[in-house]
Order: C-alpha cells, then sequence, then structure tokens
C-alpha cells in the first residue's frame, strides 16, 4: 500500500514500519483526507507539536496508522510561530478535537472550524502557553512559589564535594 | 441541550468521587437517573511533563517518565527506551530484550490484577478488589527484588536494563505464575461468572463496532469488538515476534466482553512469561556503553514509537535537536481518545449508576490524558 | 522569600521532624477519653490527589488491612476525619483539595505523602504543581518517600494516632480556624481574589 | 412497662453493634484479611458523637435523622423479644403486624424530608433510589405477611408467634419464607440490594451531608433498626425464641446468611433490582399463598 | 312531591360536605361567584337526605350542572365538554336505572321499595347502568377521561370542593342503592368482584401515574382518584365491615383532599407558579404552610401516628375477614408505591435547592390557613383517638342492617383480626422523639449553620447558582424504566375516547345527513317509530 502513496508524494522511510511525508500546511486537509480515503492509513493516532524556536517555526506531525495497525506514517506540517493557525481536522476524525484542544492550549495554535477549543488541562491561566520554549518554567516557579529554607539548588557539585572533604579532614585533624 | 425549565439537574461525577479511576471529573446533566450529556474534565493531575523533559538531560528525564502512568509505568520507561536509541542508534542485546518482555508482561499482570480490583469495586463486589490487590501485591515482591522499586521500577534504561537479575529469580517467577494461573480459576467463579455482574455488565457501554478502527480506538475497546489488534503482533518490536501467543477477541463490544478479554490476555501474559524464561538467553552484555551523561547527544531527528500497555497503544513522539537535552517529547495515552470522544459518547442516555462501570471498563487513566 | 513563610505560626520544621513537641501534656481525664476514641477510629476521605493513591488500595485490602488500626474510608467530606494529600497537589486539585478540606468537620487532620507535598519533590520546577503543602493547608503527618511504600503509610497512621491520643503536637485545624488570614493570604496569592468561596463565616460562630 | 422497653432498646443497640462489628469481621476473613475489632462500630459512634462540630441545614434537617431514629425504636418496642414470656414485650399487645410493617416505613421517610431539605442532590437521588426500590421490596414482604394472617386468622405478632408451637413458619410456609427473605435482604441494605447508598453511583446517597452527631444518629439508628427486623423475621418465621440464648441465635443465624449472600454478589441497578424483586421472590410468595 | 329524610348515612355526607364549604368561603377569593356554590351546595343537600329517587335524581343533575358552570369559569373547552358528557352520560345511567325500578317497584320512596318485584331478568342491567353512574362519578378506570383535566383546570379552591366532597357522590350513591334500595339479597356477587378489581387496577394505574405528573394539581387528581378506588374496593366487599372501612376512608379523604388542595392553592396563589421544576426550597419562607402540607401526606400516605393509618388499617383488616388474598395484596402494592407520589409533592415545593429566583411572590391572605389547621387538627386528633371515627358510622352500619363494632375506648380500634392502641402509639412517639431530641441537644457536638446553601459536599466542585439543582421534575423519571410500570405509564384511554368521540362524530354527521334529506322523509320515519314501538309493546 505503501507504494501506492510514493508514487503521489516523495516518502522517506525512517524505519522497517514508519514513514515520513512533508507537506505545506494549506494542503493538509485535502492531502490527509485523500490519504485516509484512498490508502489504509485511515486512522489519525497522533497530532505532535515541536517548536523550533532559532527556525522560528512549529513542526505539526499528523501521525497516521493503517488500518492492520502495523504502519505509521508521519505527515510534518511546518507553520509560522506567531499567527498560528491550522484548519481543524474534525470533519475527518472526531478525536481530532481533543488534540487540537491540547495543542491549542499548550501551543496556542488555532485551529480554524473547530469551535469546542475551551481549556483542556489548565485552569483560569492567564500566561502564555506554557510549552512556547519562550516561556521559561524556572522563572515563573521562581516568582510564584518560594522553596523550603535550608533547600540550596543547583549548586555546582564540585565546589561541594571539595567543601565536604575538607570539613571532613577538618574534623579528622581536630580530633 | 439548554436547560429546558429547569428539568436536567448537573452534577459532578467530581474529582473527590468513589467511583472514578484516579483524579479526574466527569460532568454529567441529568433528567432523573438517565444523562443526558457528559463532559470530561482533566487538568487536576497536569505537571507539565513535556515541558519539564525539556529541560533535562536523558538519565534526568528517564526516572520522571515513568512517572505518567501510575497503575503501569513500565510500557513508558520502555518506549522512552526505544525511542532514544532509535535516535540515537544504539542495538541492545538479546538479553536485555528478553529482560525487557519480562519486565513488561509482569507489568501487564500487575495491572490487570489492578483493573479487577477498580471495576467490581465499580459495582460494589469488594471481595474481588481485595484478593486481586493481594495478588498484585505478590507481583510488586518480584519487582521489587528486581529493581528496588515497588510501582516505579525506574529499569529500563536507553542501552538496555539497569540491573543483572538477582539470582533464584527466574524459579520465583515461575512459581509465581503458577500460583497466579490456579488463583484465575478463583476469580472465575467470584467475578467473572458471577451472576449479578453479566446481568450489570452484558449489554452496557456498548461500543460502535465499524467506527472503532476509525475513530482510533486501541486495546480492549477493539478486541472487545472482535477487530483483533495488538502492538505486539501488529508492528512487533523487542522479542514479541519470536513469541508465540494469541490475541483474546470477544463479539459483544460491551464491558463484559471487555472483562473477557482482559482476562485472556493474563492467561497470554503467564504464557509469555514462560517462554520468556525458558528462551531467556544466559550471556550478553545487560547494558551497553553510553557516554556520560552530559555528552549524551541526540542527533536532529524526530522518530514515533508505539508500545501495548494493558490498556492498549502508547505512542511515544520524540525529536531530538543535537543538544543532550531532547527537544520534544510527546505521550499519547490509550485513554486520551477513550477518555473524551468514546466515554462522551458512551455515556449518553445510560443510567447514572453505570458511569463508574463503563469508566474502569475502558481503562481511563487520567495522568495519562493530561500529563 | 516572602517574610509569612519564615516563622510559620507552629513551626512547620518541627511538625516535619517529629519531634517530641508536646504543648498541652496537661489533658483532663475526660479530654484523655475523647482523644482516645478520636484516635481509635478514623476516617480517610476517598480522594487520590495525585500518584501517592496507588498505595492506597493496598493498605485498604487484606495484605496491610488498616482497618485493624480502625481506619476506613468513607467517601463525603462531611464524614470524614482525614484528608490524605497523596503526593504532588496541581492549582486545579489544590483548589479542590482546600474546599474539601474546609467542607471536613473538625477534628480533622491532614496527611501529605511523598517529597511533592514538602518541597516540591520530583516537579520542584513545575509550573502547575505547588511547592509547599503546608503554606495553604496546616498539615499534620508527613510521610516521605518519592511515592512512601505502603509499611510508611501504616506507619505515618500510627504516629498520627499516637500524636491524637497524647495530645502531642498541636492538631492543624485549630491553627487554620485561628490564623487563617496567614492561609487565605497564600492561597490568594497563586488563586487570586474570589475563586474559591470564602471561610471566615462558616466557622465565625466557633472563634468567639 | 418503661423500664421493659428501656431494657429492650439497650438490648437491640448493644446487639446491633455486635452484629454490625461481626459483619465487618465475617467479611474481612471472607476478604482474606484479620478486620477491626467487635466494637469497632461502637467506637466509630461514639466518636462521631464526639466530634466537635457539625453542619447543619436548618431545624428540618436536625429533625430528619431525630425522625428516622425514632422510627426505628418505636418499630422495635411493637415487637416481642420472646416467646409467651411477660418480659421484654415493651408495647406488642397495643399494635399488630399491619401497624409494624407501616412503622418500618415511617423512619426512612421522616429522615427523607430531613435530607430533602438540606438541597444536596446526591442526598434526594439517595431517597429516589429508596422510595423505588421499596416498590420492590414491599410486595413480597406483604404477601407473606398477609399469607401467615391468614392462615393464624389474626394481625398480632405474638399470636403468630405462639402458633408455631408444632412446626415454625419457615417449614409450614417454605414459599413464604423464600419470598420474604429475599426481600428481607433488601430490607437489610445487603448487595444485590444495596442502591440505596451506593458510595459508587450516587457519592454515598442519602448519608452525604450527614455530619458529627447526625451521622452517629444514622449508624446508631441502622444498628437498632437491622435488630428489629431481624426480630420480626424470626418471630414470623423461626418460632420466636423462649430466651434470649435462642434469640440471639436464630437472629445471629439469620444475619450470617444475609452478611454471606451479601459478599458474593454485586448490586444491581435500581430498576434491576425492582424488576428482579418484582418477579422472583413476588411470584415465590404468591405461589405460597395459593397454600395457605 | 320531594320528601326528604334525616338518616344517619345522610347527617355523615352532609356533616363533611358542611365542613368542606364551611372552611373555604372564609378564603377572601375576589371572583367568588357566591350564587353557583351555595346551588352546588343546596343540591348536595338534596342528595343526601333525599328519601325517594325523584329527588334524588334531581339534585344529581342540580349538582352536574352548577359545577359545570363554576369550572366554566376558568377551564378550556374540551375539558368542559368532557366533563358535562360525562357527567350528563351519569345522569342519563342513573335515570334510566331509576325508571325500571320505579316501572316495577312502584313506588319511588325508599321505604316502600320492594326489589323483589323486579324481574330477575333486569337485575343485572340495573346494576350496570348504577356501576357506570358511580364508575364515572368517583372516576374508575375507564371512566376517568375527565377527572384530570377538570381538577387542574378548575379554579384552584373549586378543585378542592370537587375532590373533597363532589366525588364522593358516587360512594353515597353506592351506600343508598345497593344497600338500602336493593338490598344485598338480590345482588350477584361476581359482578362486584369485577367492579372491586377495577377499584384496585384503577389505584395501581394511578398511583404510578400520579408519581409521573410535572404539575402539582395533575398530581393530586390522580391520587384522588387512586384513594377512591380503594374505597370503591372495599365497599364491593358488600360486607358491614367493607362499608365501615370505606365509610372511614371517606372521611379520612376528604379532610386529607381539603388539606392538599388548598395548600397547593396557596402556593399557587403565593407564587403563581404551577410546576414541580421551577418551586422548591419554599421551606424556610413558608414554615406553617411545609408542617401542614406535611401532616396531610404523612395522612394520605397512611402512615402510622396520624388517621390515615387507621382508614388503612380498616381495609385492610375487611380484605382480610373476607379471605380476598389477592385483591389485599395489589390495595398494599399500591398504597406501597403511593409513598413515592407523597414524597415527590413535599419535595418539589418546599425541599431541595430554590429553581429560580424567589421574588415577586404575594403576601398569603389568613383564609388561606383556616381550612387546612381544620383539617390537620382533625387529623391529628384522628391519630390519637382512631375510635372517634367510628362513633358516626356505628349509627348507620345499624340503619343499614349490619352489626355494630365494638370498641374499648376511644384510644383503641378493634376488627376481628387485631386491634392497636392509637393513644399509646402517638404518645410513644413524642416521648421518644423528645428523649432522642434532648440527647442530641445535649452533646457537645456544636451544630454550626452551613455557610449558604451551595456550601454542600458536591464532589469537591464549587455549585454555581446558575446550574439547577432541584430534583423536582427527576424524581418519577426512573420509573419509566421498569418494564411494567413503562407500560402503564406509556398507554393510557385517552386514545380510546378519542376513538369513541370520532365514531359518535361520524354517526351523527351520517343522522344529519339522513335528516336534512328533505320533509317527505320525515313522515317515513315517525311511521318506523311508531312501529317499532307498538311491537315492543306488545311483546
Amino acid at each position: 500500500m505503501i507504494e501506492f502513496l510514493k508514487k503521489h508524494y516523495e516518502i522517506v522511510e525512517k524505519g522497517s514500519r514508519l514513514y515520513k511525508l512533508q507537506i505545506e500546511s494549506d494542503k493538509l486537509v485535502e492531502i490527509l483526507s485523500y490519504i485516509s480515503i484512498n490508502s489504509n492509513f485511515i486512522t489519525l493516532s497522533q497530532i505532535a507539536c515541536t517548536d523550533w524556536i532559532e527556525d522560528e517555526v512549529f513542526s505539526l506531525n499528523y501521525i497516521l496508522t493503517t488500518k492492520e495497525r502495523d504502519k505509521n506514517l508521519m505527515v510534518e506540517v511546518r507553520i509560522g510561530r506567531v499567527h498560528c493557525s491550522l484548519p481543524t481536522l474534525l470533519t475527518l476524525y472526531p478525536q481530532a478535537q481533543v488534540m487540537e484542544r491540547d495543542l491549542h492550549e499548550m501551543y496556542g495554535i488555532n485551529f480554524r472550524g473547530n469551535d469546542t477549543l475551551y481549556d483542556f488541562a489548565l485552569e483560569n491561566w492567564n500566561e502564555i502557553p506554557p510549552l512556547r520554549r519562550e516561556f521559561d518554567t524556572l522563572a515563573y516557579v521562581n516568582e510564584h512559589f518560594d522553596f523550603r529554607i535550608g533547600r540550596e539548588d543547583n549548586k555546582d557539585v564540585k565546589v561541594e564535594v571539595k567543601r565536604r572533604k575538607a570539613q571532613a579532614k577538618e574534623l579528622k585533624d581536630g580530633k | 441541550m439548554e436547560n429546558n425549565d429547569n428539568q436536567l439537574i448537573k452534577i459532578y461525577h467530581g474529582p473527590q468521587h468513589p467511583g472514578i479511576t484516579g483524579n479526574m471529573s466527569m460532568e454529567l446533566d441529568l433528567l432523573g437517573e438517565t444523562i443526558k450529556e457528559a463532559r470530561t474534565h482533566v487538568g487536576y493531575l497536569h505537571r507539565g511533563f513535556e515541558k519539564l523533559i525539556e529541560r533535562r538531560t536523558i538519565i534526568q528525564a528517564f526516572t520522571i517518565v515513568c512517572r505518567i502512568c501510575v497503575p503501569e509505568p513500565d510500557p513508558n520507561e520502555e518506549n522512552f527506551a526505544r525511542a532514544v536509541e532509535g535516535l540515537a542508534g544504539i542495538e541492545i542485546s538479546q538479553r536485555a530484550k528478553y529482560i525487557r518482555v519480562m519486565v513488561l508482561e509482569m507489568a501487564r499482570l500487575a495491572a490487570q490484577m489492578l483493573w479487577m480490583g477498580g471495576q467490581s469495586g465499580s459495582i460494589g463486589l469488594g471481595v474481588v478488589g481485595q484478593w486481586s490487590v493481594y495478588d498484585r501485591d505478590l507481583i510488586l515482591d518480584l519487582f521489587e527484588e528486581l529493581t528496588g522499586g515497588r510501582v516505579y521500577h525506574m529499569y529500563i534504561y536507553p542501552g538496555g536494563v539497569r540491573r543483572e537479575l538477582p539470582n533464584g529469580f527466574l524459579e520465583k517467577l515461575a512459581q509465581l505464575l503458577d500460583y497466579l494461573e490456579r488463583r484465575l480459576l478463583d476469580y472465575d467463579g467470584i467475578f467473572f461468572e458471577n451472576s449479578t455482574f453479566k446481568k450489570r455488565a452484558i449489554g452496557v457501554g456498548v461500543v460502535n463496532r465499524d467506527e472503532a478502527l476509525k475513530n482510533g480506538y486501541v486495546g480492549q475497546v477493539l478486541r472487545g469488538c472482535g477487530i483483533e489488534r495488538d502492538v505486539r503482533r501488529d508492528n512487533p518490536y523487542l522479542v514479541y515476534d519470536k513469541l508465540d501467543f494469541e490475541i483474546p477477541t470477544y463479539e459483544g463490544c460491551d464491558v463484559y466482553s471487555r472483562a473477557l478479554v482482559r482476562r485472556g490476555e493474563m492467561v497470554e501474559s503467564i504464557k509469555i512469561l514462560r517462554q520468556v524464561i525458558a528462551q531467556m538467553p544466559s550471556e550478553g552484555a545487560i547494558m551497553q556503553k553510553l557516554p556520560k551523561h552530559r555528552k549524551f547527544k541526540l542527533p536532529k531527528e524526530d522518530i514515533f514509537v508505539a508500545t501495548e500497555s494493558a490498556r492498549g497503544e502508547f505512542g511515544y513522539y520524540m525529536a531530538g535537536d543535537g543538544s543532550e537535552f531532547i527537544r520534544r517529547m510527546q505521550v499519547k495515552g490509550p485513554s486520551l481518545i477513550h477518555g473524551f470522544t468514546l466515554l462522551e459518547n458512551l455515556l449518553i442516555d445510560e443510567e447514572l449508576s453505570n458511569v463508574a462501570l463503563i469508566m474502569n471498563s475502558l481503562g481511563i487513566c487520567p495522568p495519562e490524558m493530561e500529563r | 522569600m516572602s517574610e509569612n513563610t519564615q516563622e510559620g505560626f507552629v513551626d512547620q520544621q518541627k511538625v516535619l521532624n517529629n519531634e517530641e513537641y508536646s504543648i498541652k501534656n496537661t489533658q483532663s481525664i475526660i479530654q484523655k477519653a475523647v482523644d482516645w476514641f478520636r484516635a481509635r477510629s478514623m476516617f480517610v476521605l476517598a480522594y487520590g490527589t495525585g500518584c501517592g493513591a496507588i498505595e492506597m488500595p493496598p493498605i485498604f485490602t487484606s495484605r496491610y488491612d488498616i482497618e485493624r488500626l480502625g481506619v476506613i474510608g468513607v467517601a463525603t467530606p462531611r464524614q470524614a476525619d482525614i484528608l490524605i494529600v497523596s503526593g504532588y497537589c496541581s492549582y486545579k486539585t489544590l483548589k479542590r483539595v482546600i474546599r474539601s478540606y474546609e467542607q471536613m468537620n473538625e477534628p480533622k487532620y491532614l496527611i501529605g505523602l511523598g517529597s511533592c507535598t514538602i518541597n516540591g519533590g520530583m516537579y520542584w520546577d513545575s509550573y502547575n504543581t505547588i511547592k509547599k503543602l503546608d503554606e495553604y493547608l496546616p498539615v499534620d503527618m508527613y510521610v516521605n518517600g518519592c511515592m512512601p511504600r505502603p509499611e510508611a503509610l501504616i506507619e505515618g497512621f500510627v504516629k498520627l494516632q499516637d500524636n491524637i491520643r497524647n495530645a502531642k503536637s498541636e492538631a492543624g485545624y485549630i491553627q487554620y480556624r485561628e490564623n487563617n488570614a496567614f492561609y487565605r493570604a497564600n492561597q490568594e496569592k497563586i488563586f487570586g481574589k474570589n475563586t474559591i468561596p470564602t471561610f471566615e463565616e462558616n466557622f465565625a460562630g466557633m472563634n468567639q | 412497662m418503661l423500664l421493659d422497653s428501656l431494657v429492650m432498646i439497650a438490648l437491640a443497640y448493644i446487639f446491633g453493634f455486635l452484629y454490625y462489628g461481626l459483619y465487618r469481621n465475617i467479611s474481612a476473613r471472607v476478604h482474606g484479611r484479620f478486620g477491626p475489632s467487635l466494637a469497632q462500630s461502637f467506637f466509630d459512634s461514639i466518636k462521631l458523637f464526639l466530634k466537635e462540630n457539625s453542619t447543619n441545614f436548618g431545624w428540618m434537617f436536625y429533625a430528619g435523622p431525630i425522625i428516622m431514629m425514632t422510627g426505628a425504636i418505636t418499630t422495635l418496642l411493637f415487637i416481642p423479644y420472646l416467646n409467651g414470656s411477660e418480659h421484654l414485650i415493651g408495647l406488642s399487645q397495643y399494635g399488630n403486624l399491619i401497624l409494624v410493617l407501616y412503622l418500618m416505613v415511617l423512619g426512612p421517610l421522616g429522615n427523607a424530608m430531613g435530607i430533602g431539605s438540606n438541597g444536596n442532590p446526591f442526598g434526594i437521588m439517595g431517597i429516589t433510589r429508596g422510595l423505588t426500590r421499596l416498590i420492590g421490596l414491599e410486595l413480597p414482604f406483604y404477601i407473606a405477611a398477609i399469607g401467615l394472617m391468614i392462615a393464624n386468622q389474626s394481625a398480632d405478632i405474638g399470636v403468630i408467634m405462639t402458633n408455631q408451637s408444632e412446626g415454625c413458619n419457615a417449614f409450614t410456609h417454605p414459599l413464604l419464607f423464600i419470598g420474604a427473605f429475599i426481600s428481607f435482604l433488601g430490607f437489610m441494605g445487603k448487595s444485590p440490594f444495596d442502591v440505596v447508598g451506593a458510595p459508587q453511583e450516587v457519592y454515598s446517597g442519602p448519608a452525604t451531608e450527614f455530619s458529627g452527631k447526625f451521622f452517629a444518629i444514622a449508624l446508631s439508628q441502622s444498628a437498632i433498626f437491622s435488630f428489629a427486623k431481624l426480630l420480626l423475621m424470626v418471630n414470623l418465621f423461626l418460632g420466636g425464641a423462649e430466651g434470649l440464648v435462642e434469640l440471639v441465635a436464630k437472629t445471629f443465624a439469620l444475619f450470617l446468611v444475609a452478611v454471606l449472600v451479601g459478599n458474593v454478589y454485586a448490586r444491581f441497578t435500581t430498576i434491576q433490582s425492582v424488576e428482579f424483586l418484582v418477579r422472583v421472590p413476588t411470584g415465590i410468595a404468591l405461589v405460597g399463598l395459593l397454600f395457605v | 312531591m320531594f320528601n326528604f329524610a334525616m338518616t344517619p348515612l345522610g347527617n355523615l355526607f352532609f356533616g363533611l360536605t358542611l365542613i368542606v364549604f364551611a372552611s373555604l368561603l372564609l378564603i377572601k377569593n375576589e371572583r367568588r361567584d357566591l350564587p353557583l356554590y351555595v346551588l352546588l351546595f343546596a343540591s348536595l343537600g338534596v342528595i343526601f337526605y333525599a328519601s325517594d329517587l325523584i329527588t334524588l335524581f334531581v339534585g344529581w343533575e342540580i349538582m352536574s350542572w352548577s359545577s359545570y358552570f363554576i369550572i366554566a369559569k376558568s377551564a378550556r373547552i374540551e375539558t368542559l365538554q368532557k366533563y358535562i358528557i360525562f357527567n350528563l352520560a351519569a345522569g342519563f345511567a342513573l335515570l334510566g336505572a331509576i325508571v325500571l325500578i320505579v316501572a316495577f317497584a312502584g313506588t319511588t320512596l325508599y321505604g316502600e321499595i320492594d326489589f323483589g318485584k323486579v324481574p330477575e331478568a333486569l337485575h343485572v342491567p340495573i346494576t350496570l347502568l348504577l356501576f357506570v353512574t358511580i364508575a364515572i362519578k368517583s372516576g374508575i378506570m375507564p371512566f376517568h377521561y375527565w377527572v384530570v383535566d377538570t381538577y387542574e383546570e378548575s379554579d384552584h379552591i373549586f378543585s378542592a370542593i370537587l375532590s373533597a366532597i363532589i366525588s364522593k357522590a358516587g360512594i353515597f350513591l353506592f351506600i343508598v342503592i345497593f344497600s338500602q334500595i336493593i338490598g344485598y339479597r338480590y345482588l350477584h356477587g361476581s359482578l362486584f368482584d369485577v367492579l372491586a378489581w377495577l377499584g384496585v387496577i384503577t389505584s395501581i394505574a394511578a398511583t404510578f401515574k400520579a408519581i409521573s405528573q410535572e404539575e402539582f394539581k395533575r398530581l393530586l387528581a390522580y391520587s384522588s382518584i387512586a384513594q377512591i378506588g380503594y374505597i370503591v374496593t372495599v365497599l364491593a366487599l358488600l360486607e358491614g365491615s367493607g362499608i365501615e372501612a370505606g365509610l372511614y376512608h371517606t372521611i379520612i379523604h376528604t379532610l386529607v383532599k381539603l388539606l392538599l388542595f388548598v395548600n397547593i392553592a396557596s402556593i399557587i396563589y403565593i407564587t403563581g407558579k404551577t410546576k414541580f421544576s421551577q418551586l422548591g426550597n419554599l421551606l424556610y419562607d413558608y414554615p406553617i404552610l411545609f408542617v401542614l402540607l406535611l401532616i396531610g401526606i404523612i395522612a394520605l400516605a397512611g402512615m402510622p401516628p396520624l388517621g390515615g393509618f387507621n382508614s388503612k388499617f380498616l381495609i385492610y383488616t375487611a380484605l382480610l375477614e373476607e379471605k380476598k388474598a389477592l385483591l389485599l395484596v395489589a390495595v398494599m402494592f399500591s398504597s406501597a408505591s403511593a409513598f413515592l407520589y407523597c414524597y415527590k409533592l413535599i419535595y418539589g415545593i418546599y425541599l431541595g435547592q430554590a429553581s429560580g429566583d424567589k421574588e415577586g411572590y404575594r403576601e398569603l391572605p389568613v383564609g388561606f390557613y383556616i381550612p387546612q389547621f381544620i383539617a390537620a387538627i382533625i387529623l391529628v386528633v384522628l391519630g390519637i383517638l382512631p375510635s372517634l371515627g367510628i362513633v358516626p358510622l356505628n349509627p348507620i352500619l345499624d340503619s343499614l342492617g349490619f352489626e355494630v363494632s365494638s370498641y374499648g375506648s376511644l384510644f383503641e380500634l378493634h376488627t376481628a383480626f387485631a386491634s392497636f392502641n392509637g393513644g399509646v402509639l402517638m404518645g410513644l412517639f413524642g416521648v421518644v422523639f423528645a428523649l432522642i431530641l434532648w440527647l442530641v441537644t445535649s452533646v457537645k457536638s456544636k451544630a454550626v449553620m452551613a455557610r449558604d446553601r451551595y456550601d454542600i459536599s458536591y464532589c469537591g466542585e464549587t455549585p454555581d447558582p446558575q446550574n439547577n439543582l432541584h430534583y423536582g421534575y427527576g424524581i418519577g423519571e426512573e420509573l419509566r424504566r421498569i418494564s411494567f410500570i413503562g407500560v402503564i405509564l406509556a398507554n393510557s384511554t385517552a386514545a380510546y375516547w378519542e376513538h369513541i368521540s370520532k365514531l359518535s362524530s361520524d354517526s351523527s354527521l351520517m343522522l344529519k345527513k339522513l335528516y336534512s334529506l328533505g320533509t317527505q322523509y320525515v313522515g317515513l320515519f315517525v311511521l318506523l317509530f311508531f312501529t317499532i314501538l307498538l311491537f315492543l309493546g306488545v311483546r
């Protein structure tokens, strides 16, 4: 079945059962519906989004699985990081609704046509979407929470080891 | 459906409720005790895994990954290890593969035992929960001996497994398997053949069979509808292609056939474990030589690996970016689809008393839904 | 470091180290009997807030069987005496935990499991989990461990029963009632003003 | 007569909690564990009485559990303990079986007023389940009672009890006994009929808002009420008891069967329990009625 | 020409009418049409004290017509049509029976009628005609089509009169004609068994229909059909104990329905709403109304401490004496399932959460309280002195030729099967309640008021007032899933009556066509008519 698709699109073979395909974001729905109708990659298993901040791009991988659940096809789409929006896949796969909700909350991607993008995991969250690279979780934590007294943190390990050795030696000399 | 003249009453099958598996909540609109609309609420256990992974090296991420799904941590560890090996191009020894399969199958047995406790507890059969959690504890003792931890084992590390088998471990495992096999007959009497459980479970939570594959349902939901799908056989990993085991399927599409499927899987797991004990190669390095964790760089590639957990297919997407930190790791557990699209549809026009029953039978585990 | 965490009203450090901290060893006979009954029968609220909840089934079932100590699980906060915060606590869960705690009737006790309630544990740098549980709710007993074992959990219960029976430590609920402003300030720091129903009027009658 | 009643109430309280403690121990042994001490339920109710405060929702909510306890005690006092002795008969010479059957519903209905007034949706759902289940429960029990009344030509419990001198009703009217026993399981709240306060379904149903002393009254009421029902079944079908020892033996035997059945079966839904109760035990009892 | 006689039976029924009308007239109701009420009251007096069949029939017709005009003020056209068609049919059936009896018995006076003269063949048709009258007037199942809509749409105060008194006219007729005029030796037992079973089936079906109603007036209408079903069943036993139980239950039912309907009328007057799902949590705004309704439903359900239990007890012992076990099972089953609608009535209005905001409520005039207090006090007194109800019944039984039931003191209630002591029961209830109340208040644990209506344990979530938390509508919902109850709720006799009304309208159309054919055919019809009459006359 994979040869049939190779004729239409240039598909990279990543592993014995893993294939990758790079497409433009505006042809997403059309290609995915073509694939799901003609080939046996009928199920959307996952929408994985990676934030390449240095290339100023989000790369979304729509991972499709065959009817026999033996091969996976990763369809990659790249969109800009600022006003990022994509067409929804609700017409093709009902399970996309939840995945789009998750990505909308975590990355701020707007899925045109999916009007049930209410909050998924965070409640009254007014910071920037947390999984974007520019959101620094350690800074957020230091600003909102205080740590318990006596919990020194991320000190250089070597300095600490040297100090303890000196202390032990001094104790031994003292005795 | 708006509240037509206050006929519908809104309740929460909420976070603090003895009838849910873990810490999630269902917002239900009831007409009398018939559910007219259901909405799943998660986020109570959200720790922002994927954000934390981006700040951690491989060894640091490894300790956090097994905390994603509480009842069954090992498929996460194995998925993470296989994804890192796929990216870094490491090949692990045959012995390490057999040990990994052993750990996975023992974890599956423990998870099915816990499921039995939850499923029977949802309909008031306290006895089964008491017995099955005790038997699960026997498996956890073996895990403790092997890995040092009862529930979170942190044992499967990219490149193999972290510790050699303690001597006499396989004999103990064989004895335990004989005991569990005898024990399954008791469970038949008290639970699977229980007349009131049949009356409560048959014909309840019936999944629509022909859209099951298209909607991406996995695990027992498929096998409960007579569709024979299992990642271990369809997309084999480790040494599953060398082991022979069947995939139990039943035709009912309802809670009862999913229960029988799980019972069949327990028998299969015992069979697999016996083959693993027999075929375990005695020599072979259990751990490949790996660079120091600060220098363990991952190439700028992405990969998708899947493994079969006790509740269905666990999918890991991982992307490296050349540094020692993982650029992105996205986890998709079986409950993400079962908990939202499937559960919310199954509960329409269902009785309130079947909510806990259906939720348990779909094996919904909230931490993997919102990570 | 905001100043109100320095001198917590009951020095949490002592509670942490479980030192002998008997502030009122002068129990009257009646009070001793009352405390004996309170220790002898405890109702735990059925609320698995975090990953530690996986260790609750083993202690309630036949292998570790905590019912021997008189501890059983109940469904609603009204009937419960003990609330177990089992592991990390995200924003959403903390709101429900505070509401459940406030709906429980005094005397009520709070057990914090795992290192996540003590100092954030493994998720110390996560944006969604709280780092110190005792800033928001008075904790009566910590059980350490990145998911404490059943034996440790039972040891926690036994120690708490001992504290109650001999009034070894001042109970958390008295602090929560008397210096509620301290806890409310911390809660509002992360939740904002009016997200949780206020607490004072409910126990206004009790204070004077 | 006053002392007689007080002794009856005290006995019922002690036996009720003792049986409840035994119930928890027996099911613990079935589970494969040791279980609490026998007096654990007693400790629980005392601790709940000693709680420092309990939440109140108004005078009707306050009166609900009290009416429930009153209903339980009045039912108890109208059932004679012993067969043919003038001790421990309470006020049973002023009442009869029909009155006791209706008194058994009075307590729960009074409690339903209290629970309805606190405005918790789970509470009212538990009450509705209880009343719906009552439709199924009452039928076989009433048929058995009617059969006995017609057989003994009298509705007085004492008369029915003494007429069993040659063979107790369980053997002379076996079908009536089976029908009544199945619905007795439902009255005792044992699964498969414990739908009223099912924690997994209705968030502990009627007792959702009971805290502190209200929950203590609910526990002691259920202890006394279950002993009263055991007593009624023993008097009607097992020929009553001459002495206290025989009374304890017979009531405990019935209680043991109810406990063991409860441990083995899962819980019906409300609808299934009514469907089952209206078909199987009612059919058996109706056939038994023909032979009366 | 009209002659009356003061009989103990008449006294009882007229006494009840007096109580109902007197207490209701005290309510200042602007749209009072006093002359019609007086006419109705007079017609009832005529019926109860008539001593010959003609006056009985005249009183009956005036009653039907006067209540027709009162209902016409507020009811829809269809309801009025239903009411008048059924009541006219009842009147004609009564007239037919009277004509047959008088034609053969010679006189119309009760005393002199000797039913022996009436030929054997006519016995069954007479009883059937009388059955139809009684069935229509007391709403036995097939003929109850008009009852529910009429009660719902008539004026709130008048529906109290309808349900309390006018529905008892059928009962009065039953006793007067069957036991006084015809006498039990001429009656066929099997016919009355059928009537008994019809009564029981009516009460079971009406009980389940009542549970699933959404407006409280319709619930009360179905409930009164069910209660009168018991009375008809017990009267159809044709025994002294049956008559005694039936009359006792008549007294109780009149008082209970007076109390309940006036309570509902006051709620509608205050809130202007008529559905369960629109009300809730009025308990602490109108505590007196709540306590009165509580007494009402305890009596309606027949719970022990109050009077309702006495009549249920008498009904059960009457059926036990006649060894009618299956009939008793059915009666007990329907009274056991009655608890559900009793609870729905009080929960939907007073308990639970307030659905919607509670402003714009009118002030309740004091007049509404008086009838409720009267009925409540009598019910409580009957609870303490059960035999107080037997006192007026004994002379009736004696006048109808049955043996009088003896009672020791007013506190006891004796029957052949068993007896119980109301005073001891109420006293015990009071003492134990006070004892436990003292115990609970003396305990150290202080009862702290909940913060507000929404401080409930709600699975950890915080309930917000926009979402509805009132379960008023949902109480009867689950019964549809139970197979045998679902069957009752699903189909109703309405379809059956629509079919008949269509049939009758088609035939009348055909007749109109025949009639308008032309005058020359008129002569033909007249001739045809007389020949038939002649033929009948000859035989």
